[in-house]
């Protein structure tokens, strides 16, 4: 599949395009200064001075909260009615971390069992990404995914170089997209692409990450979440969750029903692993009381059970979970000293 | 989910009237949690409860709810109904549909709408309903009688000759209260004194009684059973157990006061006793106006009492008793006829209101029963009686009937004609209240033997002219204006509370009503109790009333002590708070705002073993008032009978 | 008839029909008392209030007060005893504290201050309880239906 | 059920309900699906909507379909709900769920079944199977325990399963009295009092946390290697079909890959044994 | 007079001469641009700690499971939620080593991230010098100005703290703080309903309902939070915008005569919506109406479990008035 290149003056028509295809979702600046995607956007409102959203794409996918059924009680039963299937969407500008967020998610979604509402929404979806030309101090996606030099979960990648964007076609779903507006596309030329791989490797190299993350999964079976490293490590936390809520590849999700007594819905909203009623079970029995227990499972979770059970790890290197984290924890240097304990045997 | 029977009344008519009761019922039916739902015409009535009982057995009913009328009239009934079918009394709920839906729309879809509501409410706040129950408590087999007239006595004997102790508070220096002002009783016309005298010497003398005088309650803490009340015993400057009641010091004392148990038409010294037969006999000294007091000089009944009971320096004694009944019968103040401006500025010398009356023609009163003009001493040849002054008066706020006035002055009339065959006497009325046994022959009598000179209407002015005071009124069964000369005018004031009742209704934590008279539970059927429970009302502090009705509120609030009396135990309210101790953080908002320190802070061990301090309700002492309730952040306090989740859903149910 | 006319009759038309929903907390004590007066001495008041009794308007949790905003509620009345007249003694002067400052977050948000009831009302006050529902039945019909769930500016 | 969306229950009609305990109840529900087909260890998701769903193992051998037991001890707020139903009324049910016990694997071993409180609900679907099945299976041998001789529960089958052939019942509780004549003490020291060979035998045990972890060390002692011993980790789970991401183990779920694991899996997967917490 | 070297001091003398078990400092990262907490048990491991314009945590937060007593390194403003704390009984006064640490502001969490003259990545440190926050970068020192401070050390009362029992960064001690000035609020209130409404709305609209706010509060120490509770439900898992306000506005009422405007809740909110305008109206009310300034006297009750039989009665009600 070949590179194209879309002069900056064609973005809208491409744009204008690609909203017939569905929803079209892009970051739009706030009057706060907040930048989120938002559905369906003037043109002129979207940014594309961004170095990332608050908060993931995922929430297209999975969102904080919907309805998985809609139920009424009759006589002798109960009726059950499902959401009617939604618009398809068109997803632009999403940075790498978290388009690879939703390469995690659909492993998570599709085991033995298949999450419906998930599937359906990602199978109807294009991505399109933005790439990072100026990444955060915290971002780790090259080190931990290889994301700048072998993106995944997008269907499209464009780099922005002089005059326009250089569109990749990740998928052959991508492809096909570009294809359709041929008209609006361009041939790129030698110094466009010369200048996106120096771009690349200006963005790798002011990626640092300090962790091997292949020693990982090893080390989580070697030191328990009994450890005091653990118990240590969890000190500072304040078990609020923004590390998973903004994460782009967490999947955790709570079940609830809502209900009048006669009619109601069952929902399901985010969870995260970080909240002490996280694993409590009815009865009051809590497998994870400590903060610093609570930390090695998601970390573990992350970083070791995922590798085994979805060959893949599920994190993107967003960094998200240090800048926002109320108290800066900050997962690489967590993992960095985890990996350099030594456990004094008593 | 509970399985919910539903009950509609018509209340004959009273909710069918206006709310289609059939359709409530249908409506109900519908309800998340109902299996059973009908309306019937007197739901309280024998089948209405068999009704309940025979579909709780059919349908295996576990919640019940009743839409009837208020809960404050038949909640109790259909507690006890459910109990017989071995449900829990709590397990029951009951939509108000009367008096707050029927009775106040007359839009009868409305009407019926609003039903279905309330229903629908009671429903959810049945569905949630836990099984509540009551705790034994021990009974404080004491009484506390507040006030020393007639009611107080009379109650205060009933319960001690039921042989129970009854500490009597009386904040004169005598008990007596009001009857002991009167001259004559109607319809009897037997001597007032006579026949109280020996009921004060008898409450003197039982065992059983302890009579506080020149006391006054000062707290009343605890509840039903168990009242802690605090009594300031003011200083009497006498050592009681000294004093042998001969009484020279009164009469060597220096200083001349206006009396207060003679209206102030005669006087009393520093050091007094108020009235000869009082009890106890033995004098106090008013320091306000003793010279010892205010002057630091004098000391002459010191150095006069024989008994050397006389102690200048005595403070006032502060006691607290643990009771388990109060009686108030606090009595009743007389209206200030001054607030008739028209009738001759408000004072005269020659108008007196009835009760001076009763002691100008009292024979052991300041004019040993000679009835004359207080401005000149002359005999008065005419003399108007004028009624309702302070009684159904709306301009003046009083816009009831004080019941004893038609009669009092009816007595009034005779009096005077006793003494004076040959004066005229005239009673402007408005209308003659007569309703009592023997009571209208008396009036009669008064009209037709005694010559009393009855002119129906209203005095619109009286002022003095020469040593006359001029009377001016209409009469208004004849249409024509009167005006009469008269020496002397007697005001038939009203009574009204007493202006402290609501300060003591606050200590008690009882109700007022618009008049400040103390509020019964029940108009028709409770009516010597109060809303709280163990207080009782006794006497005119709850309504002007005579003294045969005095005696008899009196006797009926005895037998509602010994009533609880009787009893072995108390079962403690079972609506009181709870706490969820696992959840507790110990940062004792509920305790700061428990009104009765109900709450207490409790170490326990934590799952992992540490100790922390939670809060505990004392179910006993708990009122169920729910302050805490609403002031526990985390929800971790509740309030059995109305939970977070129940008034939650009864929201809820509300918007639906 | 112009569109705007006919714009305006359907709109008075509907505002019309349209009933506030009104939560009433009411105190057992005294208001709750004096609505079952008002019922005995035969008062009529607007059906739009729906009663919960409660043992003492210092039981009321705010937090009551902002479910029945939340589940649609167009006003909410707490009634308790006078001042000094609380069964429990001060009952009624925490829930004043309380929902003095509830009123005004209600404000903040942009909950109109005349949906948001907190009154004194005695045992005997019955044509004052009839007056107080009559009152914000009236107001609340003026400002038209609240209704958080769906109406951003209504 | 819907075959695409497994989130989505079917009707299930209570047909009876057996009070076991104070607060432990047990439902015979109805099954009408005709391709339902569950085996010993095994559970479903319960739901009652409104008040949320729950998974809950099955206590009955697939033999009595199409009806089924579910044995539900009042925790959370589903089970206080279900508490509250009577036959007749409907419940929501998807399922089956979860490895099950590999009962092949068991032919003709002994089997020693441990269990305390509402643990023996998911053990109770292998004694009915293998009295059942009575020549396929060695000697049954059931220990169980409660707290109080009131919070045993199946005591009408535990009678029955004393007098079945080749098997052996002994009961234990916490806290004696009333007419209790029987053992008392906790499950792990009567286990070790009792004394059971190794010998060609699976130790399959379930029941409070604590419990477990003691006749863990208990076996152990007794020398049964960890491939000898098989437990359920009933907790934890929440969707049932390894979505929701709550009852991880290791990079197993335990809802899909187990409920019911070797000591010698749970040894690999949680080496601190925090999964038996 | 160096701050951190002070801290270091302090804390090392503590810790070794067995004052306190623990210590609840702040610690540098990987970041220049980011501290830690650091719960410090080891006196070896004081040196450690650090006293930075970055140190915008509120330690407090962490008091409540620390190994007691604890030290615990306080501004002036994080310290009345401590004495919040000791006013509801969640820590004894012996139980807790008041490091007071005067401070002169520290920045807003986005103030090195937003600045145009550098690159966060240019940063090395950020110090505090003579009342002024520099930061020294790759390409230079830089001044920070006014605007880059939080919202409430602009108009800071408490520099200085004035109950502690060690001073961290001379000076004179403290005096007990007035009210704050719960800057923003008056413009919101000068909105129509429908104003109002519409702001906040769209404002919770970006909640995630993470409990970031709740998390990171000093004062929410209940076990369980009542919006957690399901019995009843007073929050659903719904996440939608009218929601979301009303799941704050119960975290708001309770706030009420306790919140001290720390502006954890806003720091910690990764959405960026303005909380500290509605809990600064809450604390502005029960000031206004109660005379009730919270966390200043440790003795003094919270102002929602007391009252005072003059309270005002509620504005727009009839009160006593008839009708």
């Amino acid at each position: 599949m070949n590179m194209k290149f879309l002069p900056a003056a064609s973005l809208k028509d491409w744009l204008d395009l690609l909203r017939s295809h569905g929803t079209l979702i892009a970051p739009v600046k706030e009057k706060d200064g907040f930048i989120a995607f938002r559905p369906d956007p003037d043109f002129e409102d979207i940014t594309l001075d961004y170095q990332n959203t608050v908060r993931p794409i995922r929430e297209f996918f999975l969102p904080h909260s919907e309805t998985l059924f809609n139920f009424e009680t009759v006589q002798n039963g109960f009726d059950i009615e499902r959401n009617k299937p939604e618009e398809p969407l068109v997803i632009f500008g999403v940075r790498l971390c978290d388009a690879c967020g939703l390469e995690a998610l659909d492993r998570a979604f599709s085991g033995k069992y298949t999450d419906p509402y998930y599937t359906e929404r990602r199978k109807n979806a294009l991505i399109i990404s933005l790439f990072c030309t100026e990444p955060h101090p915290a971002c780790f996606c090259e080190g931990v995914q290889k994301l700048m030099t072998g993106p995944k979960g997008a269907d499209i990648l464009l780099y922005p170089v002089e005059g326009g964007f250089l569109a990749d076609p990740l998928s052959e779903k991508g492809d096909k997209i570009i294809g359709e507006s041929k008209k609006l596309f361009k041939e790129p030329d030698a110094e466009q692409l010369k200048a996106k791989d120096a771009m690349v490797e200006k963005a790798v190299g002011a990626q640092s990450c300090i962790v091997d993350f292949s020693l990982l999964p090893e080390k989580f079976k070697e030191l328990p979440p009994s450890s005091p490293f653990w118990r240590e490590e969890g000190e500072g936390c304040v078990s609020c969750g923004v590390c998973s809520f903004l994460c782009p590849a967490c999947q955790c999700f709570s079940v609830q029903d809502i209900s009048d007594g006669k009619s109601g819905k069952r929902v399901r909203c985010w969870a995260t692993c970080q909240d002490c009623r996280f694993a409590k079970m009815a009865g009051g029995i809590d497998p994870r009381p400590e903060k610093g227990e609570r930390h090695y499972h998601r970390l573990s979770h992350k970083f070791a059970d995922a590798p085994a059970r979805n060959d893949m790890i599920f994190c993107t290197g967003c960094g998200r979970c240090i800048r926002y984290c109320p108290s800066h924890h900050d997962v690489l240097e967590t993992l960095k000293k985890f990996l350099e304990y030594e456990e004094v045997k008593p | 989910m509970p399985r919910i029977g539903v009950f509609i009344c018509h209340c004959g008519i009273n909710i069918e009237k206006t709310v289609d009761t059939a359709k409530v019922a249908e409506a109900a039916r519908s309800f998340p949690g109902v299996v059973f739902a009908a309306d019937y015409k007197y739901m309280c009535s024998d089948p209405g409860q068999n009704m309940i009982l025979d579909a709780i057995r059919e349908y295996n009913l576990d919640r019940i709810v009743v839409g009837a009328c208020s809960p404050s009239l038949h909640e109790p009934t259909f507690q006890a109904c459910v109990a017989k079918a071995d449900l829990n009394p709590y397990f029951f709920e009951m939509a108000n549909l009367r008096e707050q839906v029927s009775w106040v729309t007359h839009d009868r879809e409305m009407a019926t709408e609003k039903a279905i509501q309330a229903v629908r409410m009671a429903v959810a706040k049945a569905g949630k309903s836990e099984p509540l129950a009551s705790q034994s408590l021990p009974i404080t087999k004491k009484a506390l009688v507040i006030g020393g007239g007639i009611s107080g006595i009379q109650a205060a004997l009933d319960i001690a000759e039921a042989g129970f102790p009854v500490i009597l508070v009386e904040r004169e220096p005598s008990i007596g209260g009001r009857m002991a002002q009167l001259d004559k009783t109607f319809p009897t016309l037997d001597c007032s004194a006579c026949i109280l005298t020996p009921k004060m010497v008898e409450a003197a003398r039982n065992p059983n009684i302890t009579i506080h005088t020149y006391a006054e309650v000062e707290n009343v803490a605890g509840f039903i059973g168990n009242f802690e009340v605090t009594i300031r015993k003011k200083a009497r400057s006498i050592d009681m157990s000294k004093c042998t009641g001969c009484g020279v010091c009164y009469e060597k004392c220096p200083v001349k006061v206006p009396n207060k148990f003679e209206e102030g038409t005669g006087e009393r010294k520093a050091i007094y006793v108020p009235f000869p037969q009082a009890v106890p006999n033995k004098p106090v000294i008013d320091r306000e106006v003793c010279l010892h007091f205010t002057k630091g000089k004098c000391g002459i009944c010191a150095k006069m009492c024989p008994a050397e009971a006389v102690v200048y320096n005595q403070e006032d004694e502060v006691i607290t008793e643990k009771v388990g009944a109060i009686i108030v019968a606090t009595g009743f103040d007389l209206f200030d006829t001054k607030r008739y401006e028209e009738y001759a500025g408000g004072a005269h010398p020659d108008m007196i209101t009835s009760l001076q009356f009763e002691r100008l023609i009292n024979a052991s009163g300041p004019t040993q029963g000679k009835l004359r003009r207080p401005s000149d001493g002359k005999e008065p040849e005419t003399i108007v009686f004028i009624q309702c002054v302070g009684s159904r008066d709306d301009k003046m706020g009083r816009p009831y009937c004080s019941r004893i006035c038609c009669m009092y002055t009816a007595k009034q009339t005779i009096l005077v004609r006793e003494k004076f065959p040959n004066a005229r006497i005239f009673v402007f009325f408005m209308d003659i209240r007569t309703a009592g046994k023997n009571y209208e022959e008396f009036c009669r009598r008064a009209i037709e033997d005694y010559n009393a000179e009855y002119i129906r209407g209203r005095v619109s002015k009286i002022y003095p002219s020469g040593d006359k005071l001029i009377v001016e009124g209409s009469d208004t069964i004849l249409g024509r204006p009167v005006e009469i000369a008269a020496d002397l005018v007697v005001l038939a004031a009203g009574a009204e509370a007493r202006a402290d009742a609501k300060d003591l209704a606050r200590m008690l934590g009882i109700q007022t009503d618009q008049y400040n008279f103390f509020s019964e539970a029940h108009a028709k059927l409770r009516p010597v109790e109060t809303m709280t429970g163990g207080i009782f009302l006794a006497g005119a502090c709850q309504f002007p009333r005579d003294i045969p009705d005095c005696v008899a509120s009196a006797s009926a609030s005895a037998a509602k002590a010994l009533a609880l009396f009787g009893k072995p135990e108390l079962a403690s309210l079972p609506t009181v708070a709870k706490v969820d101790e696992s959840r507790c953080s110990g940062c004792m908002a509920c305790l700061s705002v428990c009104p009765y320190s109900a709450v207490t802070m409790e170490e326990v061990k934590n799952k992992s073993g540490g100790i922390r301090e939670v809060a505990r309700v004392n179910p006993g002492v708990c009122q169920g008032c729910g302050a805490c309730a609403a002031a526990c952040n985390a929800g971790v306090i509740d309030l059995l009978g109305y939970t977070n989740e129940q008034i939650a859903c009864q929201v809820d149910a509300a918007l639906l | 008839m112009s569109k705007a006319e006919e714009k305006e009759k359907t709109e008075n038309a509907e505002k019309h029909e349209w009933e506030p929903k009104i939560v009433g907390f009411l105190c057992r004590w005294c208001s709750y008392a004096g609505a079952d007066l008002a019922g005995s001495s035969r008062i009529e008041y607007p059906p739009n209030v729906r009663v919960i009794r409660v043992p003492c308007s210092g039981r009321v949790n705010p937090l009551h007060v902002l479910r029945a905003f939340r589940k649609g509620a167009d006003a909410v009345l707490v009634a308790g005893c006078h001042p000094g007249d609380c069964h429990y003694s001060e009952g009624n002067y925490y829930a004043r504290r309380r929902l003095d400052v509830l009123k005004e977050l209600l404000e903040f948000i942009g909950i109109e201050p005349e949906r948001f009831r907190l009154e004194w009302c005695s045992a005997s006050e019955a044509r004052r309880f009839a007056d107080v529902i009559t009152e914000v039945t009236g107001q609340v019909k003026k400002l038209g239906p609240l209704n958080p769930k769906e109406n951003k500016n209504g | 059920m819907s075959a695409d969306n497994p989130y989505i229950p079917f009707t299930a009609e209570i047909m009876k309900v057996t009070d076991e305990t104070p607060d432990i109840k047990t439902f015979e529900i109805n099954i009408t699906d005709p391709d339902w087909n569950h085996k010993p260890g095994q559970f479903l998701e319960l739901s009652l909507l409104g008040a949320g769903e729950c998974p809950i193992s099955i206590s009955s051998a697939p033999i009595q379909l199409p009806t089924l037991d579910l044995s539900i001890k009042r925790a959370g707020i589903v089970t206080e709900a279900v508490h509250q139903l009577y036959p007749g009324e409907v419940v929501g049910v998807r399922g089956p769920y979860g490895r099950p016990f590999p009962m092949e694997e068991w032919r003709s071993k002994n089997l020693l079944i441990i269990g305390g409180g509402i643990g023996l609900a998911p053990l109770r679907p292998i004694i009915q199977q293998a009295l059942c099945q009575r020549e396929l299976y060695g000697d049954l041998t059931i220990l169980y325990g409660a707290r109080s001789p009131a919070d045993l529960v199946f005591k009408e089958e535990l009678k029955e399963w004393e007098g079945a052939p080749g098997t052996d019942v002994y009961l234990t509780v916490d806290k004696g009295g009333g007419e209790w004549d029987g053992h008392v003490g906790f499950v792990p020291a009567y286990l070790e009092e009792l004394g059971p060979s190794p010998e060609n035998t699976v130790a399959v045990t379930c029941g409070p946390p604590i419990m477990i972890r003691f006749v863990l060390k208990a076996l152990e002692k007794m020398n049964f290697t960890p491939e000898q011993i098989i437990t359920t980790l009933e907790m934890k789970m929440q969707c049932g079909v390894g979505l929701c991401g709550r009852c991880g183990l290791g990079d197993k779920y335990i809802c899909i890959d187990g409920p019911v694991f070797s000591y010698a899996e749970i040894l690999k997967l949680s080496p601190d044994l925090s999964a038996l917490k | 007079m160096d701050k951190s070297k002070n801290l270091r001091e302090t804390a090392k003398t503590l810790l070794s001469e067995g004052a306190v078990k623990s210590i609840i400092g702040y610690k540098k990262g990987r970041f220049p641009f980011y501290l830690q907490p650091a719960i410090i048990k080891d006196p070896e491991e004081a040196a450690s700690l650090v006293f930075t314009p970055l140190s915008r945590q509120n330690l407090v937060s962490f008091i409540k499971k620390a190994a007691k007593p604890v030290g615990v390194v306080v501004k002036g403003c994080d310290l009345r939620s401590l004495v919040d704390l000791l006013q509801e009984h969640q820590i004894g006064r012996g139980d807790v080593r008041i490091i007071g640490v005067t401070c002169a502001g520290v920045l807003k969490g986005d103030a090195l991230e937003h600045d145009p003259r550098f690159k966060p990545a240019e940063i090395k440190d950020v110090v505090e010098d003579d009342g002024r926050i520099k930061v020294i970068t790759s390409s230079g020192e830089f001044e920070m100005p006014e605007d880059s401070m939080m919202e409430k050390c602009r108009s800071c009362s408490v520099h200085a703290p004035y109950l502690y029992d060690d001073l961290i960064g001379g000076g004179e001690p403290g005096k007990a703080p007035g009210p704050p000035a719960y800057p923003g609020v008056e413009e919101i209130e000068k909105m129509t309903p429908g104003e109002k409404r519409a702001f906040w709305l769209d404002m919770f609209s970006r909640c995630i309902r993470c409990n970031a706010c709740r998390q990171a509060c000093p004062l929410c120490f209940c076990e369980e939070c009542v919006m957690d509770e399901a019995k009843p439900r007073w929050v659903t898992a719904e996440v939608d915008p009218v929601e979301n306000l009303f799941a704050h506005l119960i975290r708001i009422y309770h706030s009420a005569g306790r919140c001290v405007s720390c502006g954890e809740c806003e720091r910690a909110c990764p959405v960026g919506i303005p909380l500290s305008l509605l809990y600064n109206k809450a604390a502005k009310e029960v000031n206004e109406l109660f005379g009730y300034n919270p966390g200043v006297d440790p003795e003094a009750q919270p102002a929602m479990l007391t009252y005072r039989l003059e309270d005002p009665e509620c504005k727009s009600c009839l009160g006593g008035r008839n009708l």
